[in-house]
């Protein structure tokens, strides 16, 4: 099949999937809108790995596939094509896309079983992978744009999928609008790059990008890559627009996997990656991508800690996980971020669907502290989940341990990377074992708090074989990037497969030394073992010593409150952004429309109508008074030409 | 003859239908005729080459000599789509109108008809008299739409509507004669004919307010941001929206704020160069505020209705800014957000129609959950809520894109604060989206005894082509562009020395 | 006799063109201030008269001082008007009468818009 | 002081003052016999003027005919009840007393500073017209403006029936009573 043919089919697939169940969304029958939406991307995954295979086909430094549709926008000098461009990096993503989405439709088939909205459900999640196969592959920032929103409209979809329910409704909204903050941001990132750059292809971009750093902050590269990136936080829920994604649980838990875990919220670390040599040339952004990413990382973390909402506690990992990603651009270590982006879809998409089987199994309780003890209950499941949660916490030789590591290593190790980012790093690592673990021990282990009208029972397979496969990802996902210090001790000395492959788009950190053994080794070493203690610790506490948690929240109230509480930051948006901005409206509205402008074009008419019964009374019929005016006019017109 | 045909078979159809017999078959016929005539403007298709910013189709006589006064209709890129837009939305409005228009059906036909001569005469017209005369004809039917078939509130609406646009054309026609004397002074013979107003040097005066070219603009800018509106000038929108039936909604929402951002691109800039760019500021700077307002107001309005009044504000300061930022992405996207505004406001207004038809009410508080009562509906609603909320690949966004790409260029920071429009808008959409269509049934959409029934045939007939346009000129808005392309290009590089000469003659 | 007193002297012995006009002048605007605030109706044409008698003298004189005849032949087409419209308003006024028994100048507005 | 300038002084102050009696008395039949008065006068002043015919003919229409009119109509009406001279209005009365003063004071104002009243002045003594200023005008009368006088002939007569149409109606515009 040609390439054009492949990456036609690539696309359309998803969508003809979701025009079929959108057509069909009246029927009730989950598993034939599950098999036609299932198949549709299993299609998509199908010419994925053959995108992939013709990509090894090519020259090391010419791997990538341009497809062009024709011109979508042309307008002076502006040229927008539907062009889809497959190379090294947008591969291994449509890859990651299409197989994690690929098994979470299989298991949406059992999870979404009974529910009479299922076809739309499916047509829903084709779209979504529709649009952020658009969003991977498009050539040009308005192409990305496109499935950019696209995903994010899906998301809002899903999200509000069960919109009867308020409150679900809202978190839909709330998603929707806080990502268009991020896009209106990225769009205006997208105008500073067509005012100086003349185009919005990403290669082109790309190759225009200087290779001397810009060092003032309102530089062309620094201003745009900045909005950039604020589009960035807004999908990938950043500092300070990472709110909306906890609430994105609101979403059917396959959903919550797919889209605001393994994909769509990545898209934004995607975009960074891809787009990495106009960030490297703005170090001034780098920094603050960094330091954002790093400071998400740790309050997302301390967050997740005292969470008690099975999807919430993940949600928050989430978000931190993210943080990793973006601390890892920011230090401009792009390949760790992106192996990351990798071993996280896997794991967290896992580790959600494992919760799915838990939510599942206790008839929609989400609830940790009326769970417990279901390891007997739900074998495979605890069994896959522990396999997530060991990836997580970045157990040597799970894959989060390498893709964390070498974030930790580079961001203390590049040049644009600092002890203090890497200390955080390592302390958000610490907190990441420590809340996973707590989430470990109150659901599966201990002693089973499950109410007595609870029956739990083990998932059908159909939503095991999902876990299963993404389980032993999350395990060997690892090792197509082990570091080189480890490859090193390794028989046969594997290489880093991802550096490799990604090599010759990923621009190397200016001057970045060669690494010293002995460092990255102590560095790895405490990172695991603080990881190891805390999760220990978590373990100690959350099985054996439940007391002494709730005799240290106790002390520690009002901090226990505020985390729990999300620092308030929710409240704060609501307090001093959103209700006053509904106010003011509410005043604009009232003040200046109705009882200004209204009011003045009143007073204008009041004048008129009141020059109009002047004149009027001036007209009363009094003879006198008309001569009067005679008299007056002639006096008038006596003085105007005296005086001339 | 074929722009004649065009402008004129509407006011045959009125004479017919005013003489037609039968009341009960007079939709049928009018609904007929208004497809006859969508269908006769496809010919322009045909005969329009859209490879040239000159003058086509050029119907050109002298009508009063003395003054130079002409009977001058011609095409060209600017005006090609808006002319298609207002025939291609007649026999929409009256399908939708089927229901909502039950008494005094005759005059209200009659009424409409006119009401699209005078709005496609103003569109076509290249004589200043002449278009005068479009451009102040279309007030009259609409007046009486608005205050015959309106609501309870219609008079205060209908006078209110027509006394803003009234003071402001008035203000235009002063100009209009004052460049007709200026025309006699240049060349001898006074015209009235835009080409030779084209031709005229109006001496300019940076900073000084009282200059000539100055005041002639202000005077034709005014005139025109009333129709618009533009931000302080608005305030007789929404009452006339409210007020007005949903087809006059729709022709007031589809077509005729376009005459007033139309006429921008017309008159205003190619005949004041100078001051346009001067005072640019002014406009972009109100067209911001517009935007940031009416999304502001839109969201806090009870009413559906007003709430999508009010959007039109915002959407419309969009056109304003993009065409003021005058260069080639502002002038096409303003272009372009004409035409989107015509097909998402219009199909939002005929929903909103729909829905009242229904229940009888528009407060937005009174609904909720009707996605899960009329999901057909819904889809149709929310699809035209993504156009109107620039989601890519429905037409909205290439608009807004291309606007705020234009205006980014004439101004970082207006841009800056136009995007927060992006934000608002999904915002007061979305919002009204959720509490309309989402939760738990609101009191007019659980009752019982009155079960809200999902779209007929009809509807659907009516709302299709408006979900094939947001999609057909989101995803292939070259289609559209390419017609245009020639005259914003003119218009872009000859600013200064704009004039226009017809196809054919040299 | 200083210079001053000489010419209000001369103002006095010097009648000339301007004392009529004065003189026609005062009597207009009386006339003027009859029609303006007398409310009975007869005694307003009775005003009108005079200022018509004023107008008069100043064609009168104006003739005189500028040697030409044609100021008489004006006054008498002027004489002739009046009586005319002597006779109209007066016959209107005994209409009026005859109708409100009144001829006070308010009983005629009921032309007021 | 000549006599030409106190016959001239003389006429005027009883012009002037039949005319303030005109305007001012209460009693209309006083108003209409100081206007016999100031019509004399002024045919006095015309005499002055050695417009000897305008003279006469002013002593026989207007202090003749027209004032035998007024007076009958007066007559006609029993008018005692009118005690009021002046329309109701203190504002209204002021502001139209100034308009007539401002008038005046206006015209009396250009005539003073109107280069001709001067010159004119000095000549004031000329000879007349050559010939008998009374031949002369009947003369031109009935050669240059035979046609006005023709149509105010006319005008006469329609205003002759006119009148007496006008005086046998009823009288008001408001149907019959």
């Amino acid at each position: 099949m040609s390439q054009t043919a492949l990456i036609s089919l690539l696309l359309a697939s998803p969508f003809i999937g979701f025009l079929i169940n959108g057509f069909r969304r009246k029927h009730h029958s989950g598993n034939v809108a599950g098999a036609i939406a299932s198949v549709a991307v299993f299609i998509s995954f199908l010419c994925s790995i053959a995108l992939w295979i013709e990509l090894q086909g090519l020259p090391k430094d010419a791997r990538s596939i341009l497809v062009n549709f024709g011109s979508w926008i042309s307008v002076g000098g502006l040229n927008v094509n539907f062009g889809f461009l497959v190379d090294q990096l947008s591969s291994l993503m449509i890859l990651i896309i299409t197989g994690v989405g690929f098994l979470i439709h299989l298991f949406s088939i059992g999870y979404m079983h009974h529910d009479p909205g299922v076809a739309k459900y499916f047509a829903y999640l084709n779209f979504f992978i529709f649009n952020m196969l658009v969003l991977v592959l498009g050539d040009s920032l308005v192409t990305l744009f496109v499935g950019w929103e696209g995903v994010g409209l899906a998301s809002y979809l899903l999200i509000g999928f069960w919109f009867t329910d308020k409150d679900k409704a809202s978190a839909g909204m709330k998603a929707f609008i806080t990502n268009r903050i991020g896009d209106a941001a990225f769009l205006i990132g997208m105008f500073i790059f067509f005012t100086s750059f003349g185009t919005l292809n990403i290669q082109e971009l790309n190759a225009l990008a200087p290779t001397i750093a810009e060092s003032t902050w309102y530089g062309i590269i620094t201003l745009g890559t900045l909005f950039l990136f604020i589009g960035a936080t807004g999908k990938s829920a950043q500092i300070p627009l990472y709110v909306w994604l906890p609430d994105a649980m609101a979403g059917p838990t396959p959903v919550s996997a797919l889209i605001h875990a393994a994909t769509m919220v990545t898209a934004g670390v995607y975009m960074i990656v891809r787009m990495n040599p106009l960030f490297l040339a703005a170090p001034n952004t780098m920094l603050v991508i960094a330091v954002i990413g790093a400071l998400t990382v740790i309050i997302a973390a301390s967050i997740g800690i005292v969470q008690n909402d099975i999807k919430k506690v993940l949600a928050y990992s989430t978000v931190s996980q993210l943080g990793y990603m973006f601390l890892a651009c920011g230090v401009g270590a792009f390949t760790a971020a992106f192996f990351h982006l990798m071993t996280h879809a896997f794991f967290k998409a896992l580790m959600f669907l494992g919760s799915g089987s838990v939510i599942h199994a206790m008839h929609e309780e989400q609830d940790i502290r009326k769970m417990g003890g279901l390891k007997k209950y739900l074998p495979w499941t605890h069994l896959t989940f522990m396999i997530g949660w060991l990836a997580i916490i970045g157990t040597p030789g799970f894959s989060g341990f390498f893709s964390k590591d070498e974030i930790l290593w580079l961001s203390w190790h590049s040049p644009l990377g600092h002890w203090s980012l890497w200390g955080l790093g390592v302390l958000g690592a610490t907190m990441t074992a420590f809340y996973m673990t707590r989430l470990m021990a109150l659901t599966f282990w201990g002693e089973s708090r499950v109410p007595k009208s609870t029956h739990p029972h083990e998932s059908s397979p159909i939503m095991l074989i999902p876990l299963f496969v993404l389980a032993a990802l999350s395990v060997v996902g690892g090792y197509v990037g082990i570091p080189h210090v480890i490859g090193a001790i390794l028989p046969g000395h594997p290489e880093n497969i991802l550096a490799n492959w990604l090599g010759p788009i990923i621009r190397p950190i200016p001057g970045i030394t060669e690494a010293e053994a002995s460092t990255e080794w102590t560095l790895m070493g405490i990172s695991v073992g603080l990881a190891l203690i805390s999760s220990l610790t978590a373990y100690t506490l959350y099985t054996k010593k439940q007391e002494l948690v709730r005799a240290m929240t106790e002390k520690i109230r009002p901090v226990y409150e505020l985390v729990y509480k999300k620092y308030l930051v929710d409240e704060f948006y609501f307090g001093f952004i959103i209700n006053p901005l509904v106010r003011i409206s509410e005043n604009i509205w009232a003040y200046i429309d109705v009882r200004f402008i209204d009011k003045c074009t009143f007073w204008a008419g009041d004048l008129i109508k009141g020059g109009g019964s002047f004149v009027r009374s001036l007209q009363n019929g009094n003879l006198q008074q008309y001569a009067m005016y005679i008299g007056l006019g002639l006096v008038l017109t006596l003085t105007f030409v005296m005086m001339r | 003859m074929i722009l004649s045909t065009v402008v004129f078979l509407p006011i045959l159809f009125a004479l017919i239908i005013t003489l037609w017999p039968q009341k009960s078959s007079l939709k049928p016929i009018a609904l007929g005729f208004s497809l006859a005539h969508f269908i006769f403007s496809l010919i322009l298709f045909q005969s329009f080459d859209p490879s040239t910013a000159q003058l086509q189709l050029v119907e050109r006589h002298m009508w009063i000599p003395k003054f130079g006064i002409q009977y001058f209709l011609a095409l060209d890129g600017i005006s090609f789509w808006l002319i298609l837009l207002t025939t291609f939305l007649a026999p929409l409005i009256l399908l939708a109108s089927w229901k909502s228009i039950e008494e005094k059906v005759r005059g209200f036909l009659v009424c409409f008809f006119v009401l699209q001569t005078a709005m496609l005469g103003s569109f076509l017209a290249f004589d200043a008299i002449l278009f005068y005369i479009f451009w102040e004809l279309s007030l009259i039917p609409m007046y009486f739409i608005v205050g015959i078939w309106g609501g309870s509130r219609r008079i205060y609406a209908t006078v209110k509507f027509f006394i803003y646009t009234m003071a402001g054309s008035v203000l235009m026609l002063v100009a209009i004669i004052y460049m007709m004397y200026l025309t006699q002074q240049a060349f001898g013979q006074m015209s009235s004919s835009l080409l030779d107003f084209y031709k005229l040097n109006i001496p300019f005066i940076g900073n000084e307010f009282f200059s000539m070219q100055t005041l002639l603009f202000f005077a034709f800018a005014l005139a025109f941001a009333i129709k618009v509106p533009l931000f302080p000038l608005h305030t007789w929108l929404p009452d006339a929206h409210v007020e007005a039936p949903t087809p006059g909604s729709v022709v007031l929402a589809g077509v005729m704020l376009k005459m007033g951002t139309f006429c921008y691109i017309r008159w205003v800039l190619p005949l004041f160069p100078e001051a346009s760019e001067y005072w640019s500021w002014i406009f972009v700077l109100l067209g911001v505020i517009g935007i940031i307002y009416g999304a502001l107001v839109a969201m806090v309005q009870p009413d559906i209705k007003k709430l999508v009044a009010y959007s039109s504000v915002s959407h419309m300061g969009y056109i304003i800014i993009g065409l003021f930022a005058m260069n080639h992405q502002g002038l096409q996207g303003g272009l372009y957000q004409m035409l989107n505004h015509g097909i998402s406001t219009g199909a939002l207004f005929i929903l909103i129609g729909m829905i009242y038809e229904r229940t009888h009410s528009r407060e937005i508080s009174q609904y909720g959950g009707l996605a899960s009562v009329l999901p057909n509906f819904t889809i149709f609603f929310f699809i035209i809520t993504l156009s109107s909320i620039a989601v890519p690949l429905t037409n909205g966004f290439v608009g807004e894109f291309l606007i705020l790409l234009g205006v980014y260029k004439y101004s970082p920071w207006s841009a800056g604060f136009a995007a927060t429009g992006v934000v608002l808008g999904a915002a007061y959409m979305l919002w009204m989206f959720k509490r309309v269509f989402y939760g738990e049934k609101g009191p007019l959409v659980a009752d019982e005894k009155h079960p809200l029934m999902d779209l007929n045939l009809r509807e659907v007939f009516v709302l299709v082509p408006f979900v094939v346009m947001v999609f057909w000129m989101g995803i292939f808005p070259n289609t559209f562009l390419k017609f245009s392309e020639a005259s914003v290009d003119y218009l872009v590089k000859n600013k200064s020395s704009y004039q226009l000469t017809v196809k054919g003659e040299q | 006799m200083d210079s001053v007193s000489s010419e209000g002297l001369s103002l006095i012995t010097n009648v000339g063109l301007n004392h009529y006009l004065v003189l026609s002048t005062a009597l207009f605007c009386l006339g003027l201030i009859g029609v303006l605030l007398r409310r009975n109706a007869i005694v307003m044409l009775m005003s009108i008269e005079l200022m018509l008698n004023a107008v008069n003298i100043s064609f009168i004189a104006f003739g005189k001082y500028n040697n030409n005849i044609d100021g008489q032949i004006m006054v008498f087409f002027v004489m002739t008007i009046a009586a005319a419209e002597a006779a109209v308003g007066l016959a209107l006024a005994v209409s009026i009468f005859k109708r409100f028994k009144e001829v006070n100048i308010r009983f005629f507005e009921h032309l007021r818009g | 002081m000549t006599a030409d300038a106190f016959l001239f002084w003389f006429l005027a102050i009883t012009t002037i003052a039949g005319g303030i009696t005109v305007v001012s008395v209460a009693n209309p039949i006083y108003a209409a016999l100081s206007l016999a008065f100031t019509m004399v006068s002024v045919a006095a002043v015309f005499v002055t003027l050695e417009a000897y015919f305008v003279a006469g003919v002013q002593l026989i229409v207007y202090a003749g005919a027209v004032m035998v009119l007024f007076v009958m109509v007066l007559m006609l009406f029993d008018l005692k009840h009118e005690l009021e001279a002046f329309a109701r209005g203190k504002v209204s009365g002021a502001i139209k007393l100034l308009t007539a003063g401002l008038l005046g004071g206006l015209l009396i104002g250009a005539i003073a500073y109107s280069p001709e009243g001067s010159k004119i002045a000095v000549g004031a003594n000329q000879v007349a017209v050559a010939g008998d200023p009374t031949k002369n005008l009947g003369y031109r009368l009935f050669t240059q403006h035979i046609f006005a006088f023709e149509a105010l002939g006319v005008l006469l007569l329609v205003i002759a029936v006119g009148a007496v149409a006008l005086s046998r109606s009823k009288g008001g515009t408001h149907g019959q009573r």
